[in-house]
Parts: C-alpha cells; structure tokens; sequence
C-alpha cells in the first residue's frame, strides 16, 4: 500500500518535471534560428514566398509563439504528441517505430556493461595490487579516456572489414526476411558492434566504481566479523562484501540507464541504428519541433522511470532505506 | 538483359516524403524518380525521350505542345491512367505545390486533354526550355483520382505514394530502409527488369563507405559519399564509377557575394577574391578531381556556355593589387558554408586560407541547414556557399540567380546577392522568350560577359557526383538524370 | 600540504598523469613558438604519411595541412574548453550546491529540483540543442558542456556541505557569531574543497570528450583548430591516411588519461572515501 | 589452559609509531576465567587479540613467540585450519556494535551462517539453534529479532547478537574487544552481566580488553595492565586494582574519575544566569518506506536555572535529549516552545541579526576533539576570527589568545600551527580557549571529555574548574558518565526521553536518587560496587 503511494507520488513528481522539460524545451528549440518550413525549403533547391508561406500554414509556424505553446501543451494532455509535418506521420508513431531499437540497443548496452564492469571490478578489487588488478584498471582507465565514437570506427575498421565478423551498420540484413528465431539471430548479430561500443564506456566505469566501492565496503568491520565466524573469502566476498558494495553501482546504473538512451546518438550515428537518437538529432538539424520535443520527452520520462526502478530496486536490496516523497 | 534480382542503393539524407508533387529534395527524387513519372525523360545530351508521352509535337510558332501518351497505363493501385491526370497535375497540383514548375507555367495559355490520350500546352508566348520541363522532378504525374478535392499536403496517400513508374511503394522503414517493387503492371513490357529496391538509410558518410566495400550495398549515388573516398572504393575489384547522369542538373557550385553592402559591394574587391582563389587546388584536392573549373554562371555542360567568357585565373598578386585599389581595410568577411557535409567543411576552410592569403580577413560561420538557410535568406552573409542546378537551361537553372525582379528575402533560393543589372535583366527577358537556340545564345553570350565582369557571385567549380556501383549492375545510368529514374532500365548480370 | 604531495607522488599513475598533462600543457604554451604559422595554413601536398617529409613527423591532412601543428595548436583549444567549460560549470554548480547545502530546508528543496530537472534531460542530446541554437562557435560549446555538467557539481558540493555543516567547527563558527558568508566561503569551503577538485580534474576529461564528440557530429568551431574537429575532419579518410585520424585521438586519450590519472591520485591523496561520491 | 602465549611479537609496518606493536608478551587463560587486558590507547590490546584470531591486518606480522591452544600453535596453521578454528574455537566479539553487522543480512542469516562455514548441523537444525541462541542472549521476541535486519535492532542488542554468534558453536574461547565502550552505562551494565552469565554456563574462557578500569574492577578474574605493547603487571583483579605494583597501573586507577562527590560549594548567594523554562523541542522525520512519519520528542518541558559561577551536569543515556537542550540554549537549534532567559534578556526571542551580536555570552565545546577544529585554519584564525566579528581589533585578539593558551596550558607558539599537530588532549583545551576568547558567560560542555583517555579527561576536568573560578563562569555540562558527572557538577540533572526525571544537588542525587531511573543508572557504573578494589584503592588513594 505504502509501496503504491511512494510510487503514485513519484510518478506525479515525475509529471511535473516533464512538464518544466516539455516547456523548456520548447523554448529552447524554438529559439534556434531558422524553422522547419525554413529547412524544407533548403533542401528543395527551390523555393518562393507562396512555398514557404504554405509550409508555415500547414505546421502552424504563422501563429503566435505562446499559441503554438498552448497548442501543443493542450496536445500532450490528450496524449497526443503532436504531428511531424516533415515526415508526415504523427510524433508517437515515429518515435513507436524507433524506439525499440534504442531500447534493444541501450538495454544490451547496459546490461553488458554491468554484468561486465562488476565482474571485471571484483576481480580487480580481490587481487588488489596484483598484476590482474593493474590490468584492469589500466584497460578501465583506457576505455574511460577514448573517444566513444573513435572506438566504434575502430571496430568496425577491424571487425567489419578486416575480418568480416560483424555487419558494420544497421540492425538487421535489409530485405532478407528471415523470421522469428533467425530473425533475431540476425539482429543479434547486428546488435554486437554498437552494443560493445556503446557498453564499453559504462564498463569502463562500472569498473572503476565496483572496485572502489568494494575495497571500501572490504575495510567495513562487518567483513571482520564475518572472518571471525569463519568464513572462507569467497563466501564473505559474495555474501557479504559484494552486496553491499553494488548498492552505490546501482545507483549510478539508474541515472545511466536513463542517460543512455539519449547518449547513443553517437553510435546510432556511426552505426546507422535506427534508433530515436539519430532521430532527434536529425529532427534537430530539420527543426522538426514535435519529433524532437517528442524525443525530449520520451528520454526524459525514460531517465525519471529509471530513477524510479532504482530506487524501488534498492528498496529490495537495502531493508534500511527510507524514501523520501 | 536477364531479369530479376534486388539491388541495395543508398539514399542519404532519408528523404522527408516520398511524394515528388509535394517535395523534390535529392533524396526523394532519388527514390521517387523510380515510382513517378513525366512525360518525358532526357538522354545524356538532353535530348527528349519518350516515357508517358510516347511521342510529341512542337507547332512551328513554338506556342503549342501536343502529347501523344502511352496506352494501358495503370496507376499502382489498379486505376486507369489517363490525360486528365496530366492535366490535372499540371494545371491544379503542381500548380500550387511546385515553385520550380510554377516559373514554367507563367508562360502557359492553357492546359487540355482532348481525349484520354492526348494532352496539349498552350502557350502564351514562345518560351525556349519548354520542351525540358517535361522532367519527372520538375513535373511527376499524380494520380488525379487520389488527390481532386483534397488538401494536397495533408492527403494520408501521401504516405503511401502511387505513381505510373517501374517501381511500386513497398515499405519503409522509417530510419532504415525504403523497400520499392517491381511494378508487374508495367505498360512497357519486360520492364523494368529488377524486382526490388533497398534505399537504405545510412547517416554516416564513412559508415557508407564501408556498407559499400563490405558488400551490403551496390549503388552510392553521386555524393553519397565523401570524394576522398570515391578513388579508392572505385578502385575495388568490380567497381565501376560514372559521372554521367548528372547532365540535366549540371550542379554549378559558387559563392553568393553580398552585392549590398560591406566589402563584397565593391565589384573591384569581388573581382579580387576571384583572383585569389585557388580553384584548380579545390577541384584537384577537395574534389579529387571531379569537378571544373567554373569560369561563368552558366554550365559548360549545358547548352548557351560561352567559352570565351573572360576567366578569372589564379593570381594572388593581382587580388592584393586590387585590394590596395579598393583601399580594403582588414574588416572581416563571414564565410557561410554549405552544411553538407565534411567536403563542403574543407572547401569552406581552403577558400578561407586563399583570401587570408591575399590579406582578407575572414570568418567562417558554421551553422546547420536551418541556420545556412535563415543567414542566406535574411541576407546575413558576406560570401555564402552554394550550388545550384542548371535543369538543362539558362532561362530554368541561371536567370533566376542574377536577374533583379529575383530580389526577395525570404528564400536561399533566388538572387541572393542582390545584383541588380537592368541590361542583365533584359538579356535573361528576351532570351527565354526566343524560339531559335542561335538567337539565344547571342544574348546569353552578352549576359555572361557582364555578370562575369560584374562577379555577381564567386563561382567555384562545376561539380560531378561519381556514382559508385558494382560492374553487374547495367544500364544503371542511362539518362541525364542517372539514377532518379535510372532502375527503370537497370539489370542485374548475376 | 607536504603529507599530500608525498601522498601524490607515490601513485605512480598519478606522477605519470602529470607527467603526460605537463606534456600538453607546455606544448600548447609553446605551440605558438614551434609552429608558428596558423595551423590552418595548406604547406603542403595533401596525404603525406608521418615522417615522409623533413619537418612533418605526423604528415599532412587532407588539404595538405601539418598535423603536427593542428596537434599543437588544438591543445590549446582543447584544455581552454576543458578549462573554461569546467570553471563554468562550477561557477553554476557551486554556489546552488552550497546554498542547497548550507541553508537546508526550502532552499534546497527549490535548489535540488532545479538540479534533477537538469539531470533529467539527457545530457548530451541537450548540449547537442544547445550547441545547435548557439550555433557552433567555441564560446556556445563551452557554455553547452557547461550547462549540461553542472549538476554534478551541484550535489557532490550540497553532499560535503550538508555534512560539513554539521561539524562541531562549523558550530562554533556560528557560535561566534561568523556571518553565513563568511561560514560559507571560510570555514566550510576550504574543507568542501578536495572532492571538489577531483571532481574538476576529471570534468575537464569529460569536457575535452564532449567537444570532440560535438566536434564529431559536425558541431565544432570551425575557427578554431580543436582536436575532436581534427578527427571528425579526418575520420571520412581513416581507410585511406589513418594519421590525420590517429593523431589526434591519442592526444584526447593521453590528455584525458592523464587528467583521469591526476584525479584519481587526487583523490587519494586528498581523499580516500570519495570514490563513491564523485559521480 | 585454555590458550597460552608465549613470548609473542608482533611488527608494525615501516612508517607506523613504533616497530613493535608488542614485544614479547607471555599470557595465558584458562577455562572458566575472565582475563581482561587494559591499558591506554595504542597499547597493543586489538593487536594482541587479532593475532589470536589470526585476523591482523596486512602488515602486521607475527615476528616471535607462539599461540598454543589445544596442542597446537594457532600461528602455524593453514588458512583451512585458521578458518576452521575461527569461530568453533575462538570467537571474537567488537566494540562497535553499529558496523560489526552486515547492514543488508537478516539476523538469523547471520547467525545461521557461523554453522553453515562450518558444516554444522542441517539447515532446520540451524533455525532452532539460532533461536535458541537469541533467546539465550536475552533479547526480546526472539523470533522478530531473527527475521530483523541490525539497523532495526539498538545498540545493546545488536551486542547481544554479536554475542549470540560467537556463542554459536560452544568456542573454548571468547574473545572480546572493548565490546561494551560504545554502549550506554546500563547497557554497559547488562552486556557484562551477560558475558558473565554465559561463562559461568557454557565454562569458555573470556578474552576482555577494554581500557576502563571501572569495567575490570568489574568482571575479570585476572588483569593484563598493557603499555606501549609491553605487559606492566599482570595477576589476580583484586592483587593488581587492589594494590597495584606500578606507577603506571596507579596513574590508570587514579585518573579513573570518583563517583564520590566532593563536598558541594555553597552557592545560594549568587545571581541566576540563565533561567530555562517549559523547553520544547520535537523532531519531525519525514516519513520513509518502512517508517511511517514520525515525530520525537526529543525534549520535553525542561526548565531549570543556573547561577553564576555554577556548574549544572546533564545526564541521561543516549538519546535522553542532553545534546538537544545544550544547543536550544546555544541557540544552534530552535527549539519549539519555552522560554530561556539570559539574566534579564529574553534570549529566546532574539532575532538573528541581534543574536549574532550577542552569540559570545553562550559558549561551547564539543565532544569530538577532532571535529570541533577547523583542520584548514591556523589556531590563531581559529581563536581570533569570533572576536574579530564581534568588533575586537586584530592585534588585542591575538594578545588574549596567547593569554589563554597559557592559561589552558599551551605554548603561545601553538598560534601558528595547525590543528592536526596536536593531541586530542590539547585540541580539546584550544576548543576551550576559542570559547573563551569570546569571553562568555555560560559555557555548554556537551561531552566534552567523553572522548579522551581517562588521563588525559581528569585533566581536562581539572582545568574546566579552574576556569570556573578564574572567569566565574557558568557551565553546563553534559555527559553521560556519571562519575565525571560526581566530579565536577554542583547540581544535576537527569534527563530520561527528553523529560527531566531528577535535579539536585550532585551530593543528593549521588546520595539519594529519588527516581528510579537514577538509581539502575548509578547502579550500572561498573566497578563502584560496595566491595569493588576500586572503591577501595580511590577511598585511600
Ligand atoms: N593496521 C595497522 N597498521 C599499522 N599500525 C597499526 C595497525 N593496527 C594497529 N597498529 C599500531 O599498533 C599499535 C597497537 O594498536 P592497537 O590497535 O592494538 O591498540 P589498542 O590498545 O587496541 O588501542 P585502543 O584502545 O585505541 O583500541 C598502535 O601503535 C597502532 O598504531
Ligand atoms: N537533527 C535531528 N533530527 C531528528 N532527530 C533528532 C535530531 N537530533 C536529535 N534527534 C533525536 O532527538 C533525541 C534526543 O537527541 P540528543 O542528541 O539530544 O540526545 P543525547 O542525550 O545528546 O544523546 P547522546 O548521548 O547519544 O548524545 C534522539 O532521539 C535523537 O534521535
Ligand atoms: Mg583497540
Ligand atoms: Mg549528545
């Protein structure tokens, strides 16, 4: 019950900050020079007056500023995000037919990352001062240090190209109409690329931060404990080091969770996966307000769900936590 | 020809729409070319072809224009094709939806179908490039019965676009790919030959390099990727390049010279800036050679060049002597360049160090295609980066860049510079009203001369897009469009 | 201070950060000297491979510039946006987090909402927004790296002084009847200040990435030769003049190698519990 | 015996205060004894019992000397055989029951858990053992607490859940590591009585270290004196507390402070100086997941008054609420109804630009000598800066600086030093002095000595007296202790959940405590029994 309350009240705070993102949004992307009629009208290689004049009718751009405001405030609170003149599709559908791409990719991303970065962290963290530990955090150190898109280009160089292991873009083989299980084959094996690339990064500080928090919750006095009853290090290092220290990694993956959905658009770029990053940064270059707006918004509800999932997750792992609504 | 097969293109930017009536941007004539049609299509020379019009006829006066169309043309969803579409299209759609086709129609009398296979234009007054208008970009056919009595730009059809074209609308996937198909219904027998079309969505220019070299694409249309690229992906095994297809555009690349006020005012000062420009390092660096030097507003490649226009040579010591005449100051010029891509990054950044060269202090204002389009349309630039097309035509392609009744704010698109030359004026007036090519090139010779002298723009380079292929694509490029409708006759030998 | 540089200069890694940070520091002070024309300036055929020239050890790019002095010259633009970018940020941060953190109540409820909006909106996609309604220019970037990397700043500073301000000293201080100015500025400042410094050293790496990955998408200054801009110039040649790619992706790895280095033996040195609080 | 050590050696780590952490210690224990190890801080007590449990930390290195229990030398085993000893042989219990507990482990996982490492019993067997062993130790509803996480559990219990574990496998040895120096007197008193209990029953030996004398007076049957890692003296409670062989046990047994009073002072005809009444203050907690919203009280209608020259000793145990009253009088916390007066100024009511001219007529120091000091000021800025605010010029700041360092016992050199370069001890008198610069009327003490070695807090108690009469100041002193409370108090008062239960005289209280409450306090100071050595030793000495 109270559990249901803290969430209802979340997700009420969470409505009011996408409300505050959703106009400063607007704000801000209206405040970029030139507009969408404008970028159309670019690329057309012609264009006159009555051109432009009519695309600015059609998107509602010869309107004043607070009534396109209004409009689509008034839009969003009956759950419609709005109309792409541009492509021609409503905002939802668009941002629909993307976003499970980036959820794909993101989401193999993370968990990646995670499962990765722990491991990597724990064993640095066990043989503390070893050469395995050097290793590890020198190749974290690495990672951390690298341009993200410098290491896709790598990637593909010598995944794609040189050794013709991966498809060095997209998310499945275009026209092959594989189904089902082989479909997904298919796109897993599209998926590897971006995902490492994208992964690596947040492995790198997953790492870093897995083994700080371990050797830390490793110099707590209930470790001592536990070797005073007799435990063998493994054990204490599971049960009880381990478990402790992943609570301020799980934090860190909650905010990340979130920001990554917004961070591919470097390796949706250089992957061409189609996913909503690519499309907000394209609906930017086209001043394609509603997608991008759009876009905002769905990240932004993502991060705040994610912070959510945290934060209920911690709830578990942690019995002494107390939310604060 | 063998038949059957699929062919993956790229298609870069992904087009906005797949509705050529309503916009014809590159991309979406590029895909779109294949599904719509005209009446006529161009050979390299630009010579008219047959396509919905199987032939045609031009009355001695040079005022009426009659159309004999195919029969047992059927649109894509199964209607019946007829000259009441042409007219429609024509008189009605573009009519309101196409600013390049709109300049046409100024000359136009009338448009009628005397029966369902005949259409015939009426002019008011002899008008030169009539016969090239007849292009699927500059007037694709739309399906009357889809689109009478509607609001064009909001019609849900346009999401699933019907034209009369080889190829048939399939699927896409917004992002990712668009899927054409083989039209079966075809009105010309055995055509086209291929069964499907991937244009596939790839954002990044290397990453296109790669999609091609790893095998996942047969076809880079022109300036899909960057030309340092090009010498070494056409030197793969079965790789074949062409620039051809590209003569009915003829892109003409220069730099529009603020004509009004600053520096660029001074036409001694724009004439300095031609001299200090290194055009030849530009094609042979930047554009790895596939490109011209561009010597006068019109196209060497199209009709009306005058090839003894006075040629600005590379000659920094005659730039600074000029610009000790005009008394230049050191006050920068902004330089706004293309935002097209990284090629357009490094000819901005060369052209920039030929005038810091000379002593012209300059600026380089980067912005998106948004912010080019605003700087250019406000005005707000000193030398702004463009390049146009030529559609086969002064009177269609150059007037509309240097004749003074062109000065509106509002559009990147007309006479940005703001020159202003009533003798110009004059000449592009009376040469588009001229029947006989020698009379009109007698005053496009005169023009040239005078906006030469005038420098109303910094002109670069006539640009060639390479198109990249695999050897077993045939017949790709076999009009002066190239790929825009270049699968109607592709095949594949595989 | 003598604890903590012994502390410093035993970690290897972090000797060896400053080391290479010094490296780029004093080629970018002396870049002007060793490559005195404008790295812009085309001295050469374009493609020359590293060394296949006298004088050009890292060749030429694609319009025949020296890499060598794009390298040099973007240094210096590189650890001015860091630089600037992170000053920025905690010219924002700083005062929000110390207020939130030092008055409590309603203060920091106002102040820390303010904050998680800018934490909601994902980071990057709002620099790129950012960068995009400035327009690209080197002043628009820095203020867009600024903005989005504020919070942080924000909560780690609210975080120590919302522990600090409890100390016994901070008491006594308030006991004397100090101004909160005062108290803010001279007695818990100074003590904030470790983590906040470590925190800096790695927020100038996190910027020279940002840069270049803006620089990447094709939103850099292009007045100004940066590194990012050198590898988005030259990532459409890496299969054909790996150099003018290479280069200057390992001068942004060392760089920011370094600076991570420099931090995390900052943080041991000033502060072995701050692992977990600085992100 | 039990275990037996011989001639053990222990090295420090290059760098570390001395070479050896102990040189050369010989010990044994034998079944059914309590064997306590006392010394100050830094003697070698933790080192002595990590190295029986073979848990020192790295570094540390046994360089002489063997450990025999049960035929064997527990420093020659194998890790299996170290971790099988561990817990079945030896176990240990520590002195911060708040870290000692996996914060995330139920409590009869933890427990459970000492049979699993060691293959005992099946896992239904392990539950009804663990029940047993909660219900041995004595906590209340036994099977909440083993479905309960530490962090729900106080401090007095989560000892005895300590306890419980190390009880688990029947050790022959327990060893017991200051367990009861973070805990309140009559927890204190209870967790001894426990151990106790529990050794007369189960027949182990006990390993007790702890640096109170009053707690071995208490509970050991034999007595290590430890110092600098070397055993001083060593034998039978009553031989060593009794009459003590060395100057070094002596000084231990004086410094402990007396729960005798002195003689009180006659006070009655000095004027009142603060006049505290109906103090309230309430917490309000937000409310979280498990814990609903919720209020404390955290004092409730305090009033008292105190004169001039007087010293007014809080007491109560943890949470009574002392702290809270001291800073509601300082004026760093407001508190929510009542009333303090300052002579005839109502100080409540001040608003903040007024106070703040005034804040030098109330005073504190602190408890934590080692918080309470800006760590990056210099003393001198430390000193000066309240005065300087108040208007004082620079130069005759600093002068009465110097002037006070002496007084507290300081060398006027110290101005240019930094905090961390002096002992508690000293930072704690610079904690006096700054309170002093600002020349204040009262001076609150919220445990001010609590955290000094015993002989270093008598002299610090000796000079808050002398300061009393030197500037005739009056104090409040909050403490928990009772025997410092005897010491230096001339009234007291006793707080029990934020309500004052008993005020008096400290001789009436000590005397004859009216309240309960009072009475199981004062009857929890380990070590004062009738018949203690103590009592005697400080009776005569
Ligand atoms: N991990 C360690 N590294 C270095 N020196 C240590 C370490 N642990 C203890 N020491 C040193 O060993 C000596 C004995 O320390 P020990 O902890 O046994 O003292 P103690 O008598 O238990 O003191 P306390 O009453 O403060 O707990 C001290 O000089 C201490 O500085
Ligand atoms: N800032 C605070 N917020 C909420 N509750 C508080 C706060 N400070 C004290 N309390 C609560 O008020 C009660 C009294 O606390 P106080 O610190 O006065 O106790 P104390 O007698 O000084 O104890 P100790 O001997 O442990 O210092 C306790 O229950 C405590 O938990
Ligand atoms: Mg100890
Ligand atoms: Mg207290």
């Amino acid at each position: 019950m109270q559990t249901l309350r803290y969430i209802l009240m979340r997700l009420a705070k969470a409505a009011v900050i996408l409300f505050a993102i959703v106009i400063l949004n607007f704000c801000l992307i209206h405040a970029a020079p030139g507009d969408p009629a404008a970028v159309m009208a670019g690329e057309a290689g012609a264009s006159d007056e009555l051109f432009l004049q009519q695309l600015r009718e059609k998107f509602g751009l010869d309107q004043p500023f607070h009534i396109q405001l209004w409009k689509y405030i008034s839009g969003l609170l009956q759950l419609d995000m709005g109309y792409s003149y541009r492509q021609d599709a409503p905002v939802w559908d668009l941002i629909m037919d993307r976003l499970p791409a980036t959820l794909l990719l993101t989401g193999a991303a993370f968990v990646l990352s995670i499962v990765l970065g722990v491991v990597a962290g724990v064993m640095a963290a066990v043989r503390v001062g070893k050469w395995a530990d050097t290793a590890i955090t020198v190749a974290a150190l690495l990672l951390y240090a690298t341009p993200l898109f410098w290491v896709a280009l790598m990637a593909i160089l010598l995944f794609s190209v040189q050794l013709g292991w991966f498809p060095s873009y997209g998310m499945e083989s275009i026209g092959s109409e594989l189904t089902g299980f082989r479909y997904w084959l298919d796109v897993a094996h599209h998926l590897v690329l971006p995902a490492t690339t994208l992964g690596l990064f947040f492995t790198a500080i997953y790492a870093r931060m897995t083994r700080a928090s371990f050797l830390e919750t490793a110099a707590e006095d209930f470790v001592k404990t536990a070797r005073a009853k007799g435990l063998s290090e493994g054990r204490i290092a599971r049960r009880h080091i381990l478990r402790n220290a992943i609570l301020p990694v799980v934090t860190l993956a909650g905010l990340q969770a979130g920001q990554i959905v917004g961070g591919a658009v470097l390796t949706e770029t250089v992957f061409a996966w189609p996913g909503i990053g690519r499309l907000m940064f394209d609906a930017l270059l086209q001043r394609d307000y509603n997608v991008l707006l759009g876009v905002f918004l769905i990240s932004s509800a993502m991060v705040l769900l994610f912070n959510l999932i945290t934060d209920l997750i911690y709830l578990l792992v942690d019995p002494r936590i107390e939310l604060n609504t | 020809p063998k038949s059957g097969g699929r062919i993956n293109v790229v298609v870069q930017p992904e087009p906005p729409g797949l509705m050529l009536g309503l916009i014809q941007n590159g991309p979406t004539q590029n895909v779109a070319g294949n599904i719509y049609e005209s009446l006529l299509r161009y050979d390299k020379d630009l010579n008219p072809q047959p396509s919905l019009a199987k032939e045609w006829t031009v009355s001695d006066d040079g005022l009426t224009y009659t159309f004999k169309l195919h029969s047992g043309v059927k649109w894509h969803d199964g209607e019946d094709f007829s000259a009441d579409d042409v007219v429609f299209s024509a008189d009605v759609f573009l009519r309101e939806t196409h600013a390049r086709f709109r300049v046409g129609l100024e000359h136009v009398e009338s448009i009628t179908a005397p029966d369902a296979e005949t259409v015939v234009f009426q002019l008011k007054n002899p008008f030169g490039p009539f016969l090239g208008m007849f292009e699927a970009g500059t007037m694709p056919i739309v399906p009357k019965h889809i689109y009478e009595g509607t609001s064009f730009k909001d019609n849900p059809a346009n999401a699933t676009p019907i034209g009369t074209g080889p190829f048939k609308f399939e699927e896409w996937k917004k992002g990712s790919y668009i899927h054409l198909v083989k039209n079966e219904d075809y009105y010309i027998d055995g055509l086209p030959y291929l069964d499907e079309i991937y244009w596939q969505v790839i954002p990044d220019a290397a990453a296109r390099a790669v999609a091609f070299e790893t095998g996942q694409i047969d076809v880079l249309p022109g300036g899909s990727v960057e030309n340092f690229d090009v010498p070494r992906l056409a030197g793969m095994d079965n790789v074949c390049t062409t620039t051809e297809g590209w003569e009915f555009f003829a892109p003409h690349s220069f730099m529009w010279v603020n004509n009004r006020e600053g520096w660029t005012a001074k036409p001694k000062f724009r004439q300095a800036l031609m001299y200090a420009m290194n055009r030849e390092f530009m094609k042979d660096v930047i554009w790895n050679g596939y490109a011209e030097v561009a010597h006068s507003p019109v196209s060497s490649k199209t009709r009306f060049y005058d090839t003894d226009v006075a040629k600005y040579e590379f000659d920094p010591e005659k730039a600074k002597a000029l610009l000790d005449e005009v008394g230049y100051d050191g006050t920068p010029v902004r330089i706004l360049p293309l935002p097209y891509g990284e090629t357009w990054n490094r000819w901005a950044e060369a052209v920039k160090q030929n005038l810091d060269a000379v002593g012209v202090k300059t600026e380089i204002v980067a912005t998106d295609v948004a912010g080019w389009n605003q700087k250019l349309s406000d005005w707000d630039f000193d030398l702004g980066f463009t390049y146009l097309y030529q559609y086969g035509d002064p009177a269609l392609g150059v007037g509309r860049s240097y004749i003074s009744s062109n000065i509106a704010k509002g559009s990147p698109w007309n006479n940005v510079s703001g020159y202003e030359n009533a003798e110009v004026d004059q000449l592009f007036a009376d040469a588009a009203l001229k029947a006989s090519a020698a009379e009109r090139q007698e005053l496009y010779t005169k023009a040239q001369a005078q906006i030469v002298e005038d420098v109303a723009a910094a002109w670069l380079l006539e640009l060639s897009f390479p198109t990249i292929y695999r050897c077993d694509v045939k017949d790709l490029v076999t009009t002066a469009i190239g790929v825009n409708d270049g699968f109607k006759d592709a095949w594949l030998d595989r | 201070m003598n604890a903590f540089m012994k502390n410093f200069l035993r970690n290897k890694g972090a000797v060896a950060g400053l080391i290479l940070l010094s490296i780029v520091v004093i080629v970018a002070v002396i870049a002007p000297f060793i490559y005195p024309q404008s790295p812009w300036t085309m001295v050469q055929r374009p493609f020359q491979p590293p060394m296949a020239l006298d004088g050009f050890y890292f060749g030429t790019d694609v319009l025949g510039r020296d890499i060598g002095a794009g390298l040099a010259h973007g240094a210096r633009v590189s650890l001015i946006v860091g630089l600037v970018s992170t000053l920025v940020a905690l010219l924002i941060g700083l005062p929000i987090g110390a207020l939130a953190g030092y008055f409590g109540g309603i203060w920091d409820d106002i102040l820390m909402r303010f904050t998680e909006f800018f934490q909601t909106i994902p980071s990057f996609a709002l620099a790129i927004v950012i960068v995009a309604i400035l327009q690209p220019s080197l002043s628009g970037i820095v203020l867009a790296i600024s903005i989005v990397s504020w919070p942080p700043v924000a909560r780690l500073v609210r975080g120590e002084f919302l522990s600090l301000r409890s100390r016994e000293y901070v008491q006594a201080a308030i006991l004397s009847g100090l101004s909160p100015m005062n108290i803010i500025f001279r007695q818990i400042l100074p003590n904030a200040i470790s983590p906040i410094i470590v925190l800096a050293s790695l927020m100038v790496a996190s910027a020279i990435l940002l840069e270049s990955a803006l620089s990447f998408l094709g939103l850099g200054d292009p007045n100004v030769m940066s590194w990012g801009y050198m590898i988005g110039a030259g990532r459409t040649v890496l299969r054909q003049a790996w150099w003018i790619c290479v280069f200057p992706g390992l001068a942004i790895l060392f760089t920011v190698l370094a600076l991570n280095l420099i931090g995390e033996g900052l943080n041991d040195a000033l502060n072995p519990r701050l692992a977990r609080k600085g992100r | 015996m039990v275990i037996s050590v011989k001639d053990l050696s222990v090295a420090l780590p290059e760098g570390a205060d001395r070479p050896h952490a102990m040189t050369g210690i010989t010990f044994d224990v034998a079944a059914g004894e309590v064997l306590c190890i006392v010394g100050e801080s830094g003697s070698g007590k933790s080192v002595t019992a990590n190295t029986i449990m073979n848990l020192l930390p790295p570094g540390l290195t046994p360089v002489s000397g063997t450990i025999e229990m049960g035929g064997r030398d527990l420093l020659k085993l194998s890790d299996a055989e170290k971790r099988q000893m561990r817990g079945s042989e030896v176990a240990m219990i520590f002195q911060e029951p708040m870290t000692a507990l996996n914060p995330l482990m139920r409590i009869k996982d933890q427990i459970a858990e000492v049979f699993e490492a060691h293959g005992a019993f099946s896992k239904e067997e392990r539950e009804a053992k663990a029940l047993k062993l909660v219900e041995e130790v004595g906590l209340p509803d036994p099977p909440k607490i083993l479905r309960a996480y530490p962090f729900q559990l106080s401090g007095g219990q989560r000892q005895r859940v300590m306890i419980a574990m190390a009880l688990a496998l029947e050790p022959k040895l327990l060893i017991a590591d200051e367990p009861t120096t973070a805990l309140d007197v009559t927890t204190q008193a209870q967790i001894l009585k426990l151990v106790r209990n529990l050794q007369d029953r189960h027949g182990m030996a006990v390993l007790f270290i702890t640096h109170d004398i009053g707690v071995v007076a208490e509970i050991a049957d034999r007595v290590i004196v430890m110092r600098q890692g070397e055993i001083v003296e060593q034998g039978a409670t009553a031989d060593v507390i009794g009459a003590p062989q060395t100057d070094y046990t002596r000084r231990l047994i004086n410094a402990v402070p007396s729960l005798i009073p002195p003689a009180p002072r006659d006070l009655s005809a000095d004027k009142v100086t603060v006049s505290v009444t109906g103090l309230e203050k309430t917490f309000v907690t937000s409310g979280g997941f498990f814990t609903p919203k919720r209020e404390v009280r955290a004092i409730d209608k305090v009033s008292f008054d105190l004169k001039r020259g007087e010293t007014l000793g809080i007491v109560g145990e943890s949470g009574s609420g002392k702290s809270t009253t001291g800073r509601c009088i300082a004026r760093l916390m407001e508190p929510n109804a009542g009333e303090i007066r300052l002579g005839e100024l109502d100080w409540g009511a001040l608003a903040s630009r007024e106070l703040r001219a005034q804040r030098n007529r109330v005073q504190m120091v602190f408890q934590d000598p080692y918080a309470s000091l800006n760590p990056r000021s210099k003393i001198a800025t430390i000193l000066t800066e309240g005065a300087v605010a108040q208007g004082q010029d620079k130069q005759e700041a600093l002068a009465y600086a110097r002037e006070l360092l002496e007084t507290v016992g300081l060398d006027a050199s110290s101005l240019d030093r930094y905090p961390h370069e002096f002992s508690g001890g000293q930072r704690q008198r610079i904690g006096i002095a700054r309170a002093l610069m600002m020349r204040p009327e009262i001076l609150i003490a919220d445990e001010a000595v609590s955290a000094l070695d015993v002989s270093v807090q008598a002299q610090v108690l000796d000079l808050f007296q002398k300061l009393r009469e030197m500037f005739n100041l009056s104090i409040i002193f909050i403490t928990h202790d009772l025997c410092v409370a005897a010491q230096v108090c001339d009234r007291i008062l006793v707080m029990h959940q934020g309500g004052v239960v008993e005020a008096g005289s400290t001789a009436e209280v000590f005397a004859a405590p009216s309240h309960d409450y009072t009475r199981s306090l004062l009857a929890a100071v380990p070590g004062w029994k009738d018949d203690s050595p103590l009592r005697r030793t400080r009776a005569t000495g």
